[in-house]
């Protein structure tokens, strides 16, 4: 891979000690990938691959980078503390040693570069293959296969005549009818009362105009206009009422004779 | 006669992936600038033409130009029709009822009924579905175009003919018309008239 | 095998022309659908496959799905006349191969193989060539998407199936297609190991 062989020319450059360089990390993907490309720079299987001389080569590319003064990113500076501990763990005597083991941790990392190894070969592979479009080729003028749906449409005969008849509903004129409310009109009460009373002498309940069986709604008209109407006969001087209180029954007959008119009258004066 | 799946030269190979590849078909020019020269170019393309023959997909010339089309017997697999069950909209049923009740019937008549402007593409799946038709023009101002129903809008509704069709008398009787006016309740007798309904007033 | 120039009969070349017009690879279950209820279909595809071996058109299976290209060996031919897709950056091969190694994946999963962030236009771009899709999420904390190939991936790269992905049985057999974790308790059970593993934090 071109991208690969450049990055080892950098590395070797500053290695020979050449002053006029330009090193850029951006071609590299990360520490991780600056390490797999020192390990591959090895020339042996990874699994045989020192760690310690790994550590070693990036410890040295990381300080002759910062000796040209180059901008190192974060990353770059962790790997290189946490190599250095490993590095000074490895050459420890293994006694001094902590959980986990410095062959642990070197162990782990050559796993993790085998794995990103494997993948990076794996998709070189995978771009080298015959690619559909690139080097082999679809139809170039298919003439397609086409579904043309076909609509069936349905309805059945209910439906058919239920949106007639909403139509229809929807349409036609609503006729309102107010339905009439039983009730005894004035007029009708004036005529009763007033034919009945005649028939009277003494003073009578007005209850006992009403016609006979009334109730409800009905009944409490008849009664309203019964009174309105004794009202209007009192008015018209044929009958007199009497009531000894509040709300209690209402007594007429027909009127007195002129003389009692004259008392009022007098009585008045 | 070459067997294809044993003595294809690369030469007949390669123009038969070219015109394959090809987004439009390729003159025998065109065939050699992408396959070099080649001797006898067009005594292969025939040859090539002759082993598709019988295939489902042949190499056909036209204008000088050629290229891979499929056979034309198999023309009716490439374009497949697939019933797709609709259900008629709420206006699609009423106006349809409308033509049923009423036909023929003018675009406007129907909207009169309606009380609702009809569309075009109403009218259209109605068409579409075969249970109306066109049926010529009323004479009057505009000669609108009126419609009526078809032999399949009987078949399909299980009609033996527009009579029994229910009247309005019917549709009130099992409570399909919900405020009543008695003044419609003619409506039954001018189905049976082939004449136009005169329309009420309100549809000029 | 049959002569193409004779005995195809109107089966397989019904096949041959749905295949030839259609615009995407079709699965068998869509073949029947436009040659209708063929039995044997599927023997019948291999075969035709195998009629088409040595010509300059193959007919494949790429992960269920049929079609036709040109075979392989005529790139040189037809590369020139069309645009090389757009080339994928190394970290978009990469992020490619570990989804479809290693499928489904998260995308921290994806990162603790690369060892760096996958920058938001990596997946973006992988989706939009088609070759991979969102597959759900794992059910962890945090439910990641989790990401695997698609159809196309397989008819893009020409693999009949993940299985024929390049060396995919010799990196299982190694171990590269586990994570480092539990090829490390592999090896610590190997080795009789003292020490636990739990180091993770110094690892980034």
């Amino acid at each position: 891979m071109a991208t690969m062989d450049d990055a080892i020319d950098l590395f070797e450059a500053p290695r020979a000690g050449e002053d006029v360089l330009t090193v850029s990390f951006d071609s590299w993907e990360g520490p991780l990938d600056l390490l797999l490309t020192l390990a591959r720079s090895q020339k042996v299987d990874l699994r045989e691959i020192s760690i310690l001389a790994l550590v070693e080569q990036y410890l040295e590319f990381i300080a002759s980078a910062r000796a040209m003064k180059l901008e190192l990113a974060a990353d770059y500076l962790v790997m290189a503390a946490w190599l250095a501990y490993l590095k000074s763990a490895l050459l420890l005597p293994k006694a001094q040693q902590e959980d986990p083991s410095p062959e642990e941790l070197a162990l782990r990392l050559q796993l993790r570069l085998q794995r990103l190894s494997a993948m990076r070969d794996a998709g070189a592979r995978l771009m080298a293959r015959d690619r559909l479009g690139r080097d082999v080729f679809a139809r170039g003028a298919p003439e397609g296969l086409k579904v043309e749906k076909v609509a069936i449409w349905q309805a059945s005969l209910y439906d058919l005549m239920t949106a007639y008849g909403q139509v229809k509903a929807r349409t036609q004129p609503a006729m309102h009818i107010v339905s009439r409310r039983p009730v005894m009109t004035l007029d009708e009460a004036l005529e009763r009362v007033g034919a009945l009373v005649g028939a009277r002498l003494d003073w009578t309940r007005l209850e006992a105009f009403l016609p006979d069986g009334l109730s409800g709604a009905l009944g409490r008209s008849a009664l309203a206009s019964s009174f309105v109407a004794i009202l209007e006969l009192a008015r018209q001087g044929r009958v007199d009422i009497k009531q000894e209180e509040i709300f209690a029954p209402i007594f007429l007959r027909p009127a007195a004779a002129e003389p009692e008119m004259e008392q009022r009258e007098e009585a008045d004066a | 006669m070459s067997r294809f799946d044993e003595e294809a030269d690369d030469v007949v190979r390669a123009i038969e992936a070219a015109l394959f590849a090809s987004e439009e078909p390729l003159s025998v020019a065109q065939l050699r600038q992408t396959l070099g020269d080649v001797p006898d170019l067009a005594a292969m393309l025939g040859q090539l033409a002759e082993d598709y023959a019988g295939r489902g997909v042949n190499l056909v010339e036209r204008g000088g130009r050629w290229h891979f089309q499929t056979a034309p017997d198999m023309a009716h697999l490439l374009r497949r029709e697939k019933d797709e069950p609709r259900k008629l909209s709420r206006a699609g049923m009423e106006t349809l009822a409308i033509i049923a009740y009423h036909e023929p019937v003018s675009r406007a008549e129907i909207e009169a009924i309606r009380g609702v402007q009809v569309a075009k593409g109403t009218l259209d799946v109605l068409m579409e579905a075969g249970w109306i038709r066109p049926a010529g023009r009323r004479e009057v101002p505009g000669r609108p175009l009126i419609y009526a129903t078809t032999p399949e809008f009987l078949t399909h509704f299980g009609l033996s003919s527009r009579k029994d069709l229910p009247g309005i008398d019917d549709l009130r009787a099992a409570g399909l018309l919900d405020p009543v006016d008695l003044a419609m309740e003619g409506l039954s007798e001018q189905d049976d008239a082939e004449s136009p309904l005169e329309m009420d007033e309100e549809e000029a």
